[in-house]
């Protein structure tokens, strides 16, 4: 693959809207055994790009950790395949937070000493599948300096998105982010490729004008300057944003197309290894529509509930509707519906939690209750 | 290269004939057990888990899958610049080739991979067995002996002590007199296959057992020169799960013992973690219409039947209908729709077709090898295809893209085998 | 070997003294093919430590892009055994570098999810060779709560440095930084081994207090009320301060002892791998008492100079008492003397340098004369 | 496990016995070249430098220190989760130990090996040969022409062509024959043992093959078979610089080519490096009262006294008052006081005692092995200890602890060989 990745692993605003944690999105658990970030990570190398570039802002622990090795992407190179930017402080650099495009040209000596031509910018909160090498031909065949990969959404859901305006040839017209009264309902994805010498030039050129925004002064500033194109994207595609977003997506991979997608067909999602045992089914246990995942030791009912690894769940509890984090544990005779638990949440014996398909009840990490 | 304390070799070459058509294709350490793990994972976990850093494992049958397998070690966090894991098969020498013909063989045409690493010990384990040991607390008790070798023994009933090499040992354990399958046995400590050596002292002991046996093996040569020599054996003994899974009965029972509800092996301890090698690794799933019970499940296995006192591997597939009862299904199996299984075990990547029944019927021990199939339990080679509609009995093999042709009016009698050759990949 | 490391590979008052480079000491090039850091780093590993942690306050990108393979040091573990902490920003924790304690404070998750009872804290700007198990044990037998390795320095220098007071049992009773009248000559080389448990207790109870510096905070303020012992090192030891230090250090490596201390005794010193080919001696050249990079080219005249890796010299060229950084190139009949070029400098053809030993002239990273 | 379009399986089995006492415990591509390296790191850097990153190396013989260098790949950036290095001796199937009897056959052999990668092309390397190739255009070299197999040629003087294995080409370069060493060659194209096939075809060719010839070798059996079989077999020209070291002479030739000033291999190329396993590398010193011209001195070598014309391995120490002319002085070997060594190769850590004196006198080939050794270098085997004072002459060979009494009145005559065997390590 010609290309280098970049990740854009949270800025600022990418923070889960409603709830207080300091875990970036992109370190979100997903479908039982994932990260949000493995998603994207795997599409990366799936399609051969062996450079990628994580940039974060918050530099949460969580995604820190989950990324310390390089090697369940099989990205360990003796000068670096994986590298994980975050934000430092030096004389000439004394800022916070002022842009996505701020956080790239921050890095911008990685993109300096590639020699890949191209770049692929995606964003770490993404649920897809992809070979970005389809996109790359098509980039080439387009003669584009840009390309946007987008996908044709509800027109109601468009004004959450950046919108866009495409001619005929699939060239990008007008381009509006989170319009009141959206024009179209093709919103893009917020992946991009671009030539990687373009790129240095443009981050260069907005440094010196003090921009620091990728989709404002970019690619709405440039539209017609530059050659940008939209990709049609077709597939499974969803974006974390929210805590009803996030047990949304989760609950997703009960159903067997998500499922067979994602699980089954080639290319797989890597993701760290966690070396749990096999989950285990006891004498009283009973199970139905679940995912669980490796660990996990089961006595209790469930059903159409996502558990993550390593749950534990107590004789004559009852579990529906429910995501549950790796490590958490219920004990006996509890009562949980329409619930979220995060990471290693104790739920004691004969506890009752019932929340709403539309509000889940959420539990943060390390909750005793 | 950075000189090692103690450095561990795993035998790792053994045929294991006795687990049938498990081996047919693939060495016996690298067969699958407790679903998502191969019998090699637990000697190796056990190592890096005593922090030894540095491990030949020896081959010589079949390694290919082993080799696949252990890769480059990452998953045992033995992928290293220098130690780390290091296959070892037997090569040409000055124009000469040599197989391994003995366990102390083995090590002898490896003397210079070991003398590389200049250890002072060397761990000799088998790579057959499935237990939890913590090596540095047997070499703890080595120094403290002074041993010159330390070998790791159990306590069996004594009248089952004639199946097993047995240490007869003086004051404080030390080992006067080793006897492989006494027919009298004056002791009950069986040896285990785990041997602490000085180096320098079992380099010398195997140059010199070299001139007179060239099938030098550790029970039968190297021990009895060693305690004959006056040298200092001492046994230490160890009285946790241990289990050699040898034959087809003992390999399903250890695998039935995980699924208790406190198993007497725990796979589920935080602080003496197993490892293996498992690429892809989606959750499990449990369908609308399923039922599971008494029954562990790895990593990307879907059951949408009914699954009750079994061991599922990675990516195994039970369909609507279909129940599976005291049995073993390896990695990437799937049993179709209506399909009645009863202690069976059945290999990794089989499709069992619609509707089979496989375990019923009379236990008739299997005509062609009735010392290896006779305890009732069916076994299924890898890469096997069953068509629809098949009824098969206790004590069978199946092996090979079998057709329906294959079997006489759509029945497997029990103590048949169907083998078909030349089906390899 | 049950100990943690931390290396403090640079906080804000670490950069060289006279110039003004954004490169932190641990990562300037030392003896012909090393970097500062790479003695502690080896010294670490070379006695069993498998977990090391690397802290920098600016994080240079040159020291990043050293150790940005864990592989060299045989550090690459599944779950990180090189772990490399830039400082964050987070709502919780906006402030820059407050000191020595903080740094180490801020990633204090680090500490706190480890099992090893010791930790051994050093700095990344020394030069020298030791076997911290020896310390170690030597701080068990004391039952010390910390022990600080100190040498005894000419008094006229001790004044640069921590200077300790110690009884006969070598325990610490007074301890000052940089005193104006030195008591002894007893100088603390800033590295410590301490119970882990100990650390984070004292971290916790420094920053309730806003106490963030490790030598006033802790050491000097806990000495009578913890069990501090000195341990003596007697081998030969170097902290780079400045550019006359660093070329002193370089200069050392001339010495047969030096170059047999860290080039030819087990254990050695491990590096970043470079690849370069066998350093080549063309038919006009001339060497004497030169140390040689892998990848150099000479044609010229060398003496008493360290040449790093890659360096070319061109013909009828003279290079006395320098210090030439890799991939520097200097032209035909140049004459060099008591310079120290930076990485890739290129001195261009008849160009004449004189500095003195007292003040070596210094050409910065990628100058061109 | 991920799909590879092209892997590459190095053959490094061979014994190379014409490299005389430098073959005689390593494989030869084990052997050490322009001071750092070993020959295999030229195809091995050859291959990730053409984004191949899967790579299969076949070894039988002497093995041990090309597994040590080659290790888990990491110099090579081949250390990988899937793919990445493999070593692939031989191994036991279904009972039956077969070691690799020809080049095909040692492919044949590992058929399941590459099948696991499923590859749609394979490339076939040998492990002894100075080159720099990138193999990914000889891949679109070979998509281009849609060819079944395409062979790498180089075009060498006609009058020399009898020593090669010759293709004779029809238009658009189209193999329309190959000879073997042919007496009266009809084209100067020779090949380069570099092969590139569809795996399918080749599969089902070695598979038909090894019905007939359980020796199966490329250049005798499956090239001609393929030319027989109406297959696309086209020539790759390649014009730049290749060695096959094979004999003392054309080992100690390509050495010396290193240290012209323009050398016609030039290593120094920022953009196609040769990567080597070295764990230690401080850097090279040169002495007060040391000379050193026309030489090149690998990482951690040291010199006091005066080097010309030379090539210098890691750790190699030249003492005070030594000189060193037209030679090749390998890894860790020390060069005492007073020493005139001329036209020598002295293999890794020598010890040759002061003021010894080797290369001089009539040159007269050596009497046991006058077909390796006559061009008058004389060569040190490894480990070779020499003690002080001592003449040797040209075309000698020495091997082992020698001490004086070994030698006769301090001298070893030109064409004379002292080889002490049993000291292997």
């Amino acid at each position: 693959m010609r290309a280098v990745g970049i990740i854009l692993a949270g800025g600022s605003n990418e923070n889960l809207t409603d709830i207080s944690s300091n875990r970036t999105i992109s370190a979100f658990p997903v479908g039982g055994s994932y990260r949000t970030i493995d998603f994207t990570m795997s599409n990366m190398t799936n399609s051969g790009v062996n450079k990628v570039a994580v940039i974060t802002q918050y530099s949460s622990r969580a995604l820190l950790d989950h990324l310390s090795s390089a090697k369940w992407w099989d990205l360990g190179r003796k000068q670096g395949g994986l590298f994980v930017f975050s934000p430092y402080i030096t004389n000439d650099n004394p800022f916070g937070y002022r842009g996505t495009a701020d956080l790239i040209y921050r890095n911008i000596s990685f993109l300096k000493r590639s020699n890949e031509p191209f770049v692929i910018i995606a964003s770490g909160k993404h649920v897809y599948k992809i070979d970005y090498n389809d996109v790359l031909k098509y980039h080439q065949e387009k003669q584009a300096d840009i390309t946007i990969i987008y996908k044709e959404a509800n027109y109601e859901k468009a004004s959450n998105y950046g919108v866009m305006v495409l001619d005929e040839d699939k060239r990008l017209i007008e381009f509006e982010e989170k319009p009141l009264e959206p024009q179209t309902s093709t919103i893009s994805l917020g992946v991009y490729i671009i030539q990687r010498t373009l790129l240095i030039k443009l981050l260069e050129d907005l440094f010196a004008e003090n921009r620091y925004d990728f989709v404002n002064d970019i690619i709405i500033r440039y539209r017609k300057k530059l050659k940008i194109y939209g990709y049609p994207f077709e597939g499974y595609w969803r974006s974390i944003r929210s805590i009803k977003s996030l047990y949304d997506v989760n609950m997703d991979f009960l159903k067997k197309e998500v499922r067979d997608l994602f699980f089954r067909q080639y290319p797989y999602i890597a993701t760290k290894v966690k070396d749990e045992p096999p989950a285990k089914f006891n004498m009283n246990s009973s199970t139905k529509n679940c995912i669980v995942g490796g660990g996990s030791i089961l006595n209790g009912y469930v059903e159409d509930s996502v558990l993550f690894r390593k749950v534990f769940t107590g004789s004559y509890s009852f579990i529906k509707n429910s995501v549950v984090m790796d490590g958490s544990y219920i004990g006996n005779n509890c009562y949980l519906e329409n619930v979220i638990l995060d990471k290693e949440v104790v739920v004691s014996d004969g506890r009752k939690l019932i929340g709403s398909k539309e509000k889940p009840i959420f539990l943060e990490k390390g909750s005793v209750i | 290269m950075r000189r090692r304390e103690i450095i561990s070799m795993i035998l790792a070459g053994g045929h294991g004939t006795r687990l049938g058509i498990l081996t047919k294709y693939i060495a016996k350490p690298a067969v699958t057990f407790g679903g998502k793990y191969r019998i090699i994972d637990f000697v190796l976990s056990n190592c890096i888990n005593s922090d030894i850093d540095t491990v030949g494992v020896l081959t010589q049958y079949e390694p290919l899958k082993l080799n696949q397998h252990i890769g480059i070690g990452i998953p045992w966090d033995l992928d290293r610049k220098t130690g780390g894991v290091t296959i070892l098969p037997p090569y040409i020498k000055e124009g000469m080739g040599a197989w391994y013909s003995g366990t102390a063989n083995a090590i002898y045409q490896n003397i210079k991979f070991i003398d590389a690493y200049n250890p002072e010990y060397v761990l000799i384990l088998s790579g057959d067995h499935i237990y939890k040991m913590d090596y540095s607390k047997m070499l703890e008790y080595h120094k403290q002996k002074s041993a010159d070798a330390t070998i790791a023994v159990l306590e069996v009933p004594l009248e089952e002590a004639h199946h097993f090499g047995i240490m007869n040992t003086g004051a404080e354990d030390r080992i006067v007199e080793f006897e492989e399958k006494p027919k009298e046995p004056k002791s009950n400590l069986a040896s285990m296959g785990i041997y602490i050596f000085n180096w320098n002292k079992l380099k010398q002991v195997l140059i010199e057992d070299n001139e007179y046996n060239k099938d030098s093996d550790f029970g039968k040569h190297i021990i009895p020169r060693m305690i004959n020599n006056e040298d200092k054996l001492y046994a230490y003994r160890f009285d946790s799960y241990w289990k050699d899974v040898g034959t087809i009965e003992s390999y399903w029972q250890a695998n039935m013992e995980l699924i208790e509800t406190l198993p007497s092996f725990n796979l589920y301890e935080e602080f003496w973690k197993f490892y293996t090698n498992l690429d892809h690794q989606p959750p499990q799933y449990v369908g609308e219409a399923a039922d599971v019970k008494r029954s562990i499940m790895s990593e990307g296995s879907e059951v949408y039947g009914n699954v009750y006192s079994s061991v599922l591997g990675p990516g195994v597939i039970i369909e609507e209908g279909a129940t599976v009862r005291d049995s073993i299904i390896m990695a990437g199996t799937i049993i179709q729709e209506g399909c009645v299984l009863d202690r069976c075990i059945v290999s990794e990547n089989c499709v069992i077709g619609k509707n089979v029944i496989i375990g019923e019927g009379e236990n008739i021990a299997n005509i062609e090898k009735p010392d290896i199939y006779y305890t009732g339990i069916s076994v299924i080679g890898e890469q096997t295809i069953i068509p629809d509609n098949v009824w098969i009995g206790k004590n069978c093999v199946v092996f090979g893209t079998t057709r329906l042709s294959d079997y006489n009016d759509r029945i497997l009698e029990s103590g048949q085998s169907l083998i078909l050759e030349g089906v390899e990949s």
